[in-house]
């Protein structure tokens, strides 16, 4: 481990140029890659949290909550203006995250991953319980406009692409910033020791809190995207089981950079439609091997392969 | 190991597929349908697996020729249909895409769960694909998604039939309504089924008391507290549209504590019980098949040709979930060969547009939703263990079409609320 | 040097459910003493670290520094009044190198806000860091991962990382501990030199009478709980009492 | 009034249950400091084997009152032998790993195992009825009742009175008692740390085991029915502090009756009666009704 992320940017720059690459891919793999990026954004959301040695099971649940946010809007409220939209369900995360962040940043190890579940899996109970918003079968997110502009249906893709493509970049970069910063480098300060942190001065309790609320923003973008990109919400998104695969992407792509969960993402993406064409009940076990194999051989992840190359 | 097997032995006639097209002259180009299903997960038990043996059956039997009339002849217009099965578990507009632009299959033909449903259904038409659904409950996929559909069919009826087909047969047959009870799935399709079952019965003018409904979380399996609570509260009728293990787990917990006895137990997907409970549902329990399908199917040559290879290939006799899959097979079929022997598939998707086909189950009219929804006759009856050991139904009542769907042009909830105007019964 | 105490703790108390680990400890400590406090195991050393530094509550009595009432206040806050403390076991952030250790210290004992906008490497910290690492002597490990280290060095680091700030008051919980016997006397002058050489006020628990008599001005002996007598280097050390109960104990 | 009755024996039964599935993994817990997530697919195993174990016997036409010893058979037998060989096999070359890290390798082991499920058993639902109904019912108040499922509130309350003995008056109980204190401490004063492990993870799961075979013949066995339990097992063990046997005991007690008076009174609220109650008890003792708060040293 390190904290010293004072170059992620330039894994951000070349993330950059890959997704403008991308923009070229056939479209049905564009759209794989779309959406991945959109989960990206959770698994990145939950690696920042592992750096200070919190795993969330939780997680989930802003993922849902900015995927409904955008719904709601769009949908129900006949809002659909993509900045609007994103904008609310980051807000309403950063909310959210911010009532709940006291309560959870008093939490470590074990305690923690079971509030964040317990907390997410409350969302999930209250919106299968909501007949109006579809119950389990969710509801349909109308497409988006970009200033008052509606791309035609042909169109629509390419332009929620660029959208996303261009927000995971940003995202990506501040959080590279967030984590090169002093706030930054005191997660792995809390992971490691957290009691001579706070005798050298430091709250940790504080540390957890930005953590928390930073990853919530993330994840809530990730939900926002996510639910353009598909033109669906449903509350499975704020289930346990959701949940459990961000926490498997960020474990196996690893704490090195913030590019990495959101190339793992699309990595277990492809192979994962490929997998499952061939054995759709072996999928889970192959995840699962391969998750006892990363933790038992890489146990930083896959991007210790990027980072040891190298020195 | 079960499935090491199927793989190989898929591979193997994968091979074999290959080779034969390779010898063949000048054979057509055949049709790629994509057919996702659930292949894992607790609805691949229930309607996955009899769904894909269903396709199975159906797509060699039309490749051999060996389908009775009207679908004699080979394939679909002379084309070889070569299925691709994918898991409806999976990320549905992923894969859906996946099939579409990179597999390249003229049509996609599945989809069970109406979650699912919902969010492929505007794909379908922005992706412009040949897309026809074979059951997911839900009303809304063109009276609210799709309002304008081109592309996106769907050959079994909705869910609005079980339930207002469940209402009007309880009033028909003279049974006492006077306190109802329910208990559904706590989630889409249980509250959906209970608000219309509920709303049926008050348009159809029963003054019922409710006395008790229970939502229980799906697949939580243990109904012990809600099943007193529905022996407590002594109703006369109590309702359910469970499905999959959660209905046999409740038939198994609630039968030998005589709630059955106690009171009148409509199952509205009852009949998917029939295979492997015959002997335990408790006789007198009124069963549904979501349609006129298995055992509540006319009895026409097709119908009896696809029971009994069904039976023949596979050992069981086939439930509603492969009826429907079949149906929606011949349904792209007879589309294709009414829009002609070269008919791309925006041709068929046209042809399809209120087209009225036979199927295993009778004649399909895609009546409403602007001649892109199927409308069907519904049937429930009162179980009966037949003395063979097989399950028969007696006491069957069949209600037109017409009589428990809307009119093309309105929504479910709104026909049923307003007392079924339109409604031809007779 | 002022009459003013840098600390004072008056008739301080702690027990556990009904077992009084420390009682009536009353000390004042002036500003530059090096005071060493001495005792057997279980006497209440630790116990007095602790209450002082904010990691235990005391069941009574008070504690102020530089005039201000610091009683009851959490580990952190009383590292941000100016007082700072090593550990008995060092306590450092393993996976990291020296000098990463030192500039979370840095971050931490900075002042202002949570610190979104500066880097963490930013390069007056790592100037800084590195300058206090070759006060401590520990240049040479500044790239080096912490948790490989031998003990003394994590302890040297630990001490370093207490210093960073330039702390008025440090306590040090046995800072020879788990140290070769011929390395102590080395140990200790790379840690008080530099601490001293930045006027700062040093407490240390310690059992090694030699490393007493040579570094400190002044001796506290603990005994069951309690202050024994505390005075001059000499005057503790040949105390009946003391030799009896304390170095007695300790050599015995 | 029957409503009265209803709401205590449905309280009691699913009581009883959910402590059948949640006390192994707090045992597992309380020595071993492993948050098992496979628990989940143990319990899965155990009602499959007792489906499948079962359908056998009844096929070779034996009388069905020995359904119950095979029950019993397959319980312990294949509890021991998952356990062991999970524990030997995987467990055992990953102790000392940080508690949070061990969750996720029992989330590895649990998605491995539910898909092994799959392949071996498929994806139809299997059953195991006979012995549901073998004792019929009797009548409490005008209340059906299976006498089979009150059977179950004497075994939960047998097992978890046993254990407790087992923990507290056996030697193998109080050495285990003393792993959970301090493990390097026990090791250097010459307990054998490695069998008591062995023995705990055994137990554990065959807990979990019991608690499949004990419901096989309940439910329909379908694929996924150990994602459900696994939440369930967790509300109740973090209700009552995790590691706790009587913990435990309390936690099913409170997820139990909260469950059935919301079936009974307010049905609106029974998909997360147990999430609220657990969220409740959360925020006033963070770390459960019976939590051990091991302090730190410095």
């Amino acid at each position: 481990m390190t904290i010293d992320f004072t170059k992620d940017w330039r894994n951000v720059a070349l993330l950059a140029v890959l997704l403008a690459a991308a923009f070229f891919l056939p479209s049905w793999l564009r759209f794989l890659l779309q959406t991945a990026l959109a989960g990206g954004l959770v698994a990145l959301g939950v690696m920042i949290q592992m750096r200070a040695g919190l795993v969330s099971f939780g997680q989930g649940l802003y993922y849902c909550i900015g995927g409904y946010a955008v719904g709601l809007l769009a949908a129900k409220a006949g809002v659909a203006e993509a900045t609007l939209v994103i904008a609310a369900a980051v807000i309403s995360s950063v909310v959210i995250a911010l009532i709940l962040g006291p309560l959870l940043s008093r939490y470590r190890e074990i305690f923690f991953a079971m509030l964040t579940l317990a907390v997410s899996m409350i969302l999930y109970g209250l919106l299968v319980k909501a007949a109006t918003l579809g119950s389990t079968d969710g509801f349909n997110v109308p497409p988006v406009t970009f200033f008052g502009f509606l791309p035609a249906q042909e169109a629509r893709g390419d332009w929620t692409y660029v959208l996303t493509a261009l927000l995971v970049v940003v995202a990506c970069f501040l959080i590279a910033r967030y984590l090169a910063s002093g706030a930054g480098a005191l997660l792995e300060a809390v992971a490691e020791n957290e009691l001579r942190l706070e005798y050298l001065g430091s709250s940790a309790r504080q540390a957890v809190y930005i953590v928390y609320v930073i990853a919530a923003a993330v994840s809530g973008l990730g939900g926002a995207l996510a639910a353009i990109a598909t033109g669906h919400v449903d509350p499975e998104m704020a289930n346990w089981t959701t949940s459990g695969g961000f926490v498997f992407v960020a474990l196996l792509a690893g704490r090195g950079s913030a590019i990495a969960p959101v190339l793992g993402f699309f990595l277990l993406e492809l192979v994962r439609t490929y997998a499952l064409d061939i054995a759709p009940n072996a999928w889970q076990l192959i995840l699962g091997a391969v998750m006892l194999a990363v933790i038992l051989l890489l146990p930083d992840g896959l991007w210790s392969l990027v980072r040891r190359a190298p020195k | 190991m079960k499935y090491l097997g199927k793989m190989l032995a898929a591979a193997a006639s994968a091979a074999v597929l290959v080779g034969g097209i390779a010898t063949a002259e000048q054979e057509k180009k055949p049709l790629k349908i994509g057919i996702p299903v659930f292949l894992s997960g607790a609805a691949a038990g229930p309607f996955g697996l009899p769904e894909r043996k269903a396709a199975e059956l159906v797509i060699d039997a039309l490749n051999a020729g060996k389908v009775p009339a009207p679908y004699t002849k080979i394939g679909v217009n002379g084309r070889k249909i070569a299925p691709t099965f994918v898991d409806e578990a999976a990320d549905a507009p992923t894969e859906y895409r996946a099939l579409v632009e990179r597999e390249k299959v003229e049509v996609v033909v599945g989809y069970t769960s109406s979650g699912k449903c919902k969010a492929i259904a505007p794909l379908a038409e922005e992706l412009k694909a040949f897309t026809v659904f074979i059951d997911c409950g839900t009303p809304q996929i063109f009276e609210e998604i799709v309002t304008k559909p081109k592309f996106l069919f769907r050959t079994g009826p909705t869910a609005t039939p079980d339930n207002v087909g469940a209402a009007r047969y309880l009033v028909d047959s003279g049974i006492d309504l006077s306190r109802v009870a329910g208990i559904n799935q706590n989630y889409a399709w249980g509250q959906d089924s209970w608000r219309d079952f509920s709303t049926s019965l008050a348009a159809l003018g029963v003054k019922s008391k409710i006395v008790d409904k229970q939502f229980p979380k799906i697949f939580a399996g243990e109904y012990g507290a809600e099943v007193s609570s529905l022996l407590t509260s002594t109703p006369t009728v109590v309702h359910t549209s469970f499905w999959g293990g959660d209905l046999e787990a409740f038939v198994l917990q609630s039968a030998p504590r005589g709630l059955f006895a106690r009171t009148r137990v409509v199952m509205t997907t009852g009949e998917a019980l029939f295979p492997r409970l015959a002997k335990d549902i408790p006789e007198g329990a009124i069963v549904g098949a979501r349609g006129p399908f298995s055992i509540f199917a006319p009895d026409t040559e097709l119908a009896r040709w696809f029971a009994k290879a069904y039976e023949e290939k596979y050992g069981e006799s086939p439930t509603y979930p492969a009826w429907k899959m079949a149906q929606a097979l011949f349904g792209v079929k007879a589309a294709y060969e009414a829009a002609g022997v070269d008919a791309t598939p925006e041709e068929a998707a046209a042809a399809l547009v209120g087209l009225e086909f036979e199927a295993p189950a009778g004649i399909v009219k895609m009546a409403i939703g602007n001649g892109h929804q199927a409308i069907q006759s519904i049937a429930y009856g009162v179980y009966k263990l037949g003395a063979d050991g097989k399950p028969t139904v007696e006491k069957v009542r069949t209600y037109k079409a017409e009589c428990v769907n809307p009119p093309n042009g309105m929504t479910s909830a709104k026909w049923i609320a307003a007392g079924f105007p339109g409604a031809k019964c007779k | 040097m002022t009459n003013q105490p840098l600390l004072v703790t008056d008739g301080l108390e702690k027990s556990f459910g009904g077992v009084v680990a420390a009682r009536d400890i009353s000390i004042s400590v002036h500003a530059g003493e090096t005071v060493a406090i001495i005792g057997a195991n279980g006497a209440g050393k630790t116990t007095f670290v602790n209450m002082v530094t904010g990691y235990l509550t005391p069941s009574a009595g008070s504690i102020s520094f530089r005039g201000r009432d610091i009683t009851g206040l959490s580990p952190r806050q009383t590292a941000r009044a100016g007082v700072r403390r090593s550990f008995q076991i060092a306590q450092i952030f393993p996976k990291l190198t020296a000098l990463e250790n030192i500039i979370i210290a840095e971050i931490a004992a900075e002042k202002e806000s949570v610190g979104l906008t500066t880097p963490s490497l930013v390069r007056s910290r790592v100037e800084a860091g590195m300058a206090l690492l070759a006060r401590f002597g520990l240049e040479s490990m500044a790239q080096r991962r912490t948790g490989t280290l031998p003990q003394g060095v994590r302890k040297q680091l630990d001490i370093a990382m207490a210093a960073v700030s330039n702390p008025e008051m440090i306590l040090l919980d046995e800072p020879t501990s788990g140290v070769s016997a011929d390395e102590k006397i080395s140990m200790m002058d790379s840690v008080i030199a530099p601490l001293k050489s930045e006027k700062a006020t040093v407490l240390f628990i310690e059992h090694d009478m030699d490393i007493v008599r040579r570094f400190a001005d002044r001796v506290i002996a603990f005994y069951e709980g309690t202050i024994l007598i505390d005075d001059g280097v000499d005057v503790v050390l040949n105390d009946a009492k003391v030799r009896e109960f304390v170095i007695g104990g300790v050599y015995a | 009034m029957l409503k009265t009755i209803a709401i205590l024996l449905d309280g009691l039964n699913y009581s009883a249950w959910l402590f059948l599935v949640a006390v192994g993994l707090t045992l597992i817990y309380g020595v071993m400091r492993i948050l098992n997530i496979a628990h989940g697919a143990f319990y899965a195993i155990g009602a499959y084997s007792c489906a499948t174990a079962l359908g056998l016997y009844y096929s070779a036409g034996l009388p069905e009152a020995g359904a119950f010893l095979v029950m019993a058979l397959v319980a312990v037998v294949v509890g021991m032998l998952v356990g062991l060989a999970i524990e030997r096999g995987v467990l055992r070359h990953l102790y000392g790993q940080d508690e949070v890290l061990m969750v996720l390798i029992t989330y590895a082991l649990f998605l491995i195992l539910e898909d092994s499920v799959k392949l071996i058993w498929g994806v139809e639902s299997y059953f195991a009825f006979k012995p549901y109904a073998y004792f019929g019912f009797i009548d409490v108040g005008g209340l059906p009742y299976q006498v089979y499922d009150l059977l179950m509130v004497g075994l939960a309350v047998v097992l978890g009175v046993g254990l407790w003995i087992w923990l507290t008056r056996t030697r193998t109980g109080r050495l285990m008692t003393a792993v959970v204190a301090d493990r390097e401490i026990s090791a250097a004063m010459g307990v054998n740390v490695t069998f008591i492990f062995a023995t705990t993870f055994a137990v554990g799961t065959a807990l979990a085991v019991v608690g499949g075979v004990a419901t096989a013949p309940k439910i329909a066995v379908t694929p996924g029915i150990g994602v459900e339990v696994i939440i369930l097992a967790f509300a109740v063990v973090v209700i009552g502090g995790l590691g706790s046997i009587p913990g435990a005991a309390i936690g099913a007690l409170f997820a139990g009756y909260a469950r059935a008076a919301s079936v009974h009174l307010a049905p609106e609220f029974e998909l997360f009666a147990i999430y609220a109650v657990m969220a409740l008890v959360l925020a006033i003792r963070p770390h459960g009704l019976f939590a051990r708060t091991d302090g730190r040293k410095i």
